[in-house]
């Protein structure tokens, strides 16, 4: 039986040691909040209350420390696409008369980080729900993945090696996604000293729904069943919310219980039954038990209804008998789901639920009261009221904001180019991403129509953007894709941030999709720290300012914080997913260059900005002039480069990334096994190794078909260069009559290509 | 009989996940797909009201065990006579990838004596690289004619369809490799089989598991069991394959094995 | 009662996933790792303590599911 | 000399593969089993013959790659 925990008597030093002893992770003040509110009750709260406040108050639950922050810069872009945005589990947004596309993306950064394998897989189930709990049929999959170098030679202690932590998670990702039949079709992987302490894993997931079948994560009237579905309860899991809130220290392997292993199989029929009894319309309301569990789900979903709920709690069906209430409520057993059902449509729901096999119990009821209140061997074990409940605390604490004083330091230019070309090709951060992408399923579904690796058999480069063909009888289609550059927001939060959204969009057009809409993932450090949430709030207002300006709303998002070991925090990561639209997708193109003679243009204008560029890393010498973003140009040359993609008139195209102009031409090569002849010559007043080099934001290089080349320089307005030529089987880039780069395309390949298969095995 | 009244089983369990892109192959080509769940086919329907049986992809029963083993233990223990009359009137029973895996285990492939060994004869192992992989496969077409799913292909003709699994390494009992081998062989059972750009026969990557004598495909001995490991219904369009934007392709190179079933089908019943 | 079923790759069949193991370990600097081979063990627990009847239901399982006999042998110990 | 390693998850650990090979089982008619729990083994052949050096070495092993505390137990045997 729950037992009752003595508040009031408390002090404050006996009430900061209830938080910990029972891991709550409630402050000080917010614990003398909590023994206020008993004490005008006058009683002490149990056991199984004090866990619901510590789950419902977590960061994890109730973005306390961000969510000022996200109000004022991410929230509330307007646009006519939005269906339902920000409120819910996931992003509901229009895709065409009758469709809507649903967006969700969540970080899983603690428990891979102690448990790579299960941490990532659970966390591909739990998007998985986001999404299924909107009704909605689950798509595609995205995985954005940050961890240490690949040849640290050592990690300190308690910390696991980036390679065991990578193939791990790449292993839980692959065994979960492919087993629940849901493509994998982007992501990204980046190495940096930053993330040795703190591996970063965000999981992204895209479905599809009628509009007239979404529903919603909250009840609608009292009376109605609250229904769980799905697997048994268990211990597995307690306190992963609050555990998530907090930084890792040496010891947080004992913390076990946070980490779990998920059943993909459990979830397929799972998946199967809730879309069908939503798309028959049986449902009032539907949410996933994520973070917090029933303790999260049931109060969320009464209380956004407007109501309060009743729980029995014994009848909740249960994988380990000697569980007390407290931890039933809070555990966070994977693969479970809460329906709300207006009782006339109980027996067809469970009827659908037994024949997909998938257990389906009534636990509860909504009442008209906002009060939640269980049940335990009939006894009254809890009773709060919601709003106390589930509103938590919200701070606006303080935070510095850093000043970029923006400077390169002097160097001599290198000789041998052809050499540093070949070094960064096969950087960990730029080589092929194969060795990932292959072990992944991205075309179950069969809709997969614009791949991640791209170009002639046997010798592919990597693409942009993947597009999707969601509709049987429709050739509209859906980009995705993800960024976001660590190494720019470290010395530049802002302008880092901004090139992340540059980078997306840039991504999207390069296929010939429209971007439609954003979801960003916001890794920070502990947010107690003035500086680091000077980061945040740096990094929210830049992708606040460019998304605005482009009029592309954020639909769907998460806060991660306290990514933060002893050694330090990780870099600024917001993770940036970009989901376009293509009208058609017979017009789309890859990056893989085509034919022989056919015009090669420069989009976009070159500047000296070189600070967090692949090419200074490898130098090693510091600059803090990291791209910035002007969002008026970047939606103009967008709108030109995806209607010259429309009318045909492109073979191939690769935005500007990473490596430049010279790494860009190489690996639209790689795909294409053919040469090309450049000239940078008309780039004016800049050093070799800047044109080559520089990352400026907001370029394309684009493969024109010959006989098109004159109707495309018409009807393209903007800054627009003819560079070369496709042809030969050398890369040859000359700067007026310096030749820069002579390479052939095999030595191109061999460098790019390697580099994870020598790492990984 | 006509197409529309073709009615096809797409059989599956938990975990099957490919069974809407096969069902949706069928229904593109005007035939009468359903979907049936193991637990109907065992309680409420009859096998012998369908003229054919597919067993799609996926992972059905999360794969434990060895790919496959769960689910044609499941067909086995309850269908196992209905199955065998099945194919013994004639009626195709097609497996990609999981499928295939199942026909195997279930002994419906090779079955290079009977129509049904009771034990399996030869298995589709964990791949060589010991990952999943996740790549276009080439494929050489070698059914002389027995086969009935590969009708409308060529002979020799080489075609694309993408390869997705885990275990898909094909081979025999090591002491009776050679002897099966040669029988596959000489019976016409070996379908398809993997080879490079240039129409030979390769290795990793081309053949993306090891298999034996680079096996992708094979038929029973009368042609109507039917097992491969690349996924046909994949590539059902052209926008599907990997190159479309620079190979021009009328139709999708998997579309063939879909119309080549139901005209024989047509024709026969 | 328990029984143990250990499931081994036949002799002379390829064992992918050890080699794999094996170039981790050696990639790790354990350099005297010359050969690494896997096997499964499934610990079923059983209704009934009668152990005639529990090894020849047992033994009926390899056989119906957990082994394939082209590439696997099983052992079964019974506790 | 050989190591035999074997890896099975902590208790209160779910065990998605045990649970699902137990159903199939049931299904097939077995029902007296009442769980399945599985467990891996690796077979390590070690170009040594120090017994002490090999025990310690396939610890590290263990704790480096082969198994992972937070949700699994390794057991070594040496042969
Ligand atoms: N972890 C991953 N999962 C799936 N796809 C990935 C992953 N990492 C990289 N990719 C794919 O590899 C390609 C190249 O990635 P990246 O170099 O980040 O491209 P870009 O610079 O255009 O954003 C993209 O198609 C991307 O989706
Ligand atoms: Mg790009």
């Amino acid at each position: 039986m729950p037992c009752e925990i003595n508040l009031i008597d408390a002090d404050d030093l006996r009430l900061v040691k209830i938080s910990q002893e029972a891991q709550l992770g409630l402050s000080l003040y917010e614990m003398k909040r909590v023994k206020k509110y008993f004490f005008k009750k006058k009683r002490n709260p149990t056991d199984i209350e004090l866990q619901s406040l510590g789950q419902a108050w977590s960061e994890h639950c109730c973005y306390k420390c961000s969510k000022s922050i996200l109000k004022k810069f991410i929230f509330g872009i307007d646009a006519p696409q939005n269906i339902l945005v920000i409120k819910e589990d996931a992003g509901v947004v229009e895709f065409d008369e009758d469709h809507a596309y649903v967006v969700a993306l969540e970080s899983h950064n603690h428990p891979s980080a102690i448990e790579p394998y299960g941490g990532a897989a659970t966390g591909i189930g739990g998007i998985i729900r986001d999404v299924v709990c909107m009704g909605a049929q689950p798509i595609a999959l995205i995985d954005p993945l940050f961890f240490g170098p690949l040849d640290s030679s050592t990690v300190p202690r308690g910390v696991k090696h980036p390679r065991y932590l990578f193939s791990g998670v790449v292993a839980g990702i692959s065994d979960y996604g492919n087993r629940v039949g849901i493509p994998t079709v982007a992501g990204m992987v980046c190495f940096d000293e930053g993330y040795v302490g703190n591996c970063v894993v965000n999981v992204g997931c895209v479905g599809m729904v009628k509009k007239k079948h979404v529903v919603r994560s909250r009840v609608k009237k009292p009376g109605e069943l609250l229904v769980l579905v799905g697997g048994k309860t268990g211990r597995d899991g307690i306190h992963g919310v609050t555990f998530a809130s907090a930084e890792l220290t040496d010891s947080s392997e004992e913390l076990r219980g946070a980490v779990q292993l998920g059943d993909p199989i459990a979830k397929e029929p799972l998946i199967h039954a809730c879309v069908e009894v939503s798309e028959k319309g049986l449902l009032e309301g539907m949410k996933d038990l994520g973070g917090g569990g029933l303790s999260c789900v049931v109060g969320e979903m009464a209380l956004a209804g407007g109501h309060g709920a009743e729980i029995e709690l014994d009848r909740v069906p249960l994988k380990d008998a000697g569980m007390v209430p407290w931890e039933i409520w809070v555990s966070e057993s994977q693969e479970r789901m809460m329906l709300s059902v207006d009782p006339k449509n109980l027996k067809e729901v469970l009827k659908i639920f037994e024949d997909w096999d998938v257990p389906a119990t009534v636990i509860g009821k909504v009442i008209d009261e906002k009060i939640q209140r269980i049940f335990y061997a009939r006894e009254k074990i809890f009773e709060m009221d919601m709003e106390f409940l589930i509103k938590g605390p919200i701070y606006n604490k303080p935070f510095q904001i850093k000043t970029v004083e923006r400077k390169d330091a002097p160097f001599e230019e290198p000789e041998d180019y052809n050499e540093i070309l070949l070094r960064l090709l096969a950087s960990p951060n730029t080589a092929s991403k194969e060795w990932v992408i292959r072990q992944y399923d991205h075309e179950v579904r069969a809709s997969t129509v614009i791949k991640p690796l791209q170009g002639v058999l046997g010798k592919n480069t990597h693409g942009d953007a993947v597009v999707i063909k969601p509709l049987e009888d429709s050739y509209r289609g859906l980009a995705l894709t993800a960024g976001v550059n660590p190494s720019y927001t470290k010395i530049d939060p802002f302008w880092g941030s901004a090139s992340a959204i540059d980078e997306v969009c840039r991504n999207l057009a390069s296929v010939g999709a429209t971007p439609h809409s954003f979801a960003d993932c916001l890794n920070f450090g502990n947010p107690e720290k003035p500086d680091r949430l000077g980061e945040l709030h740096s990094s929210a207002e830049a992708l606040g300012y460019v998304a605005k300006a482009l009029g592309t709303p954020f639909v769907s998002g998460n806060v991660s914080l306290y990514n933060e070991a002893p050694h330090g925090s990780i870099p600024p990561t917001p993770t940036i997913v970009g989901i376009g639209i293509v009208s058609d997708i017979r017009q789309c193109v890859t990056v893989d260059a085509k034919n022989e003679g056919n015009p090669v243009y420069l989009i976009g204008e070159t500047k000296k900005e070189m600070g967090g560029s692949a090419y200074l890393k490898l130098l090693g010498i510091p600059s803090t002039t990291v791209p910035v973003v002007d969002p008026k140009a970047l939606q103009e040359r967008m709108g030109a480069l995806i209607s010259a993609i429309r009318n045909g008139f492109i073979a191939s195209c690769h935005d500007v990334s990473e490596g430049g102009i010279a790494v860009c031409m190489a690996e639209m090569l790689i795909g294409g096994d053919v040469g090309a002849r450049v000239d940078l010559g008309l780039i004016e007043n800049m050093r070799d190794d800047y044109k080559l080099f520089s990352e400026s934001n907001t370029r394309w290089i684009v493969e024109v078909k010959r006989d098109l080349a004159e109707e495309f320089e018409k009807a393209f307005e903007g800054i627009l260069f003819r560079i070369g030529e496709v042809g030969g089987n050398t890369l040859l880039i000359q700067n007026d009559d310096r030749t820069l780069i002579e390479l052939s395309v095999k030595e191109l390949r061999d460098a790019w290509s390697a580099t994870l298969y020598d790492y990984m095995g | 009989m006509d197409t529309n009244d073709i009615r096809v089983a797409v059989l599956l369990i938990e975990g099957t996940n490919n069974e809407q892109e096969v069902y949706l192959a069928f229904k593109r080509l005007g035939a009468d797909p359903e979907l049936l769940h193991l637990k109907q086919l065992i309680s409420k329907k009859d096998l012998s009201d369908y003229q054919c049986l597919m067993i799609p992809g996926g992972f059905s029963a999360g794969d434990y065990v060895r790919a496959g083993a769960i689910f044609a233990a499941r067909i086995k223990s309850a269908l196992r006579k209905q199955l065998m009359e099945f194919a013994e009137n004639g009626y195709p029973i097609g497996g990609i990838c999981n499928g295939f895996q199942v026909l195997v285990e279930l002994g419906l492939l090779p079955a290079l004596e009977s129509k049904m060994s009771d034990y399996p004869q030869a298995s589709l192992a964990i791949n060589d690289s010991a990952r999943f992989e996740c790549r276009p496969t080439l494929l050489k077409h070698e059914s002389k004619g027995n086969c009935i799913f590969t009708k409308d292909i060529p002979y020799q003709e080489v075609v694309l369809m993408p390869s997705a699994h885990a275990e898909g390494k094909f081979l025999f009992p090591l002491e009776k490799q050679d002897e099966y081998l040669q029988r596959l062989i000489d019976n016409d059972q070996v379908v398809f089989r993997y080879v490079d750009t240039q129409g030979n026969y390769a290795s990793y990557p081309w053949n993306p598991n090891g298999s034996l004598y680079n096996i992708a495909a094979i038929c029973n001995l009368e042609g109507n069991v039917f097992g491969m490991m690349p996924h046909p219904e994949r590539v059902f369009y052209r926008y599907t394959h990997p190159d479309w934007t620079r190979v021009y392709k009328e139709n999708g190179d998997g579309k063939a094995i879909f119309e080549s079933v139901l005209e024989y089908i047509r024709r026969k019943f | 009662m328990e029984a143990d079923v250990t499931i081994s790759l036949n002799k002379g069949v390829a064992d992918p996933e050890g080699s794999n193991v094996k170039k981790a370990l050696n990639l790790l600097g354990f350099e005297e790792v010359m050969n690494v081979r896997t096997m499964k063990t499934f610990r079923i627990d059983l209704a009934t303590n009668d152990r005639v009847k529990a090894k020849k239901d047992v033994e009926e399982m390899c056989k119906k599911l957990l082994a394939n006999p082209v590439i696997q042998s099983y052992q079964i110990e019974l506790r």
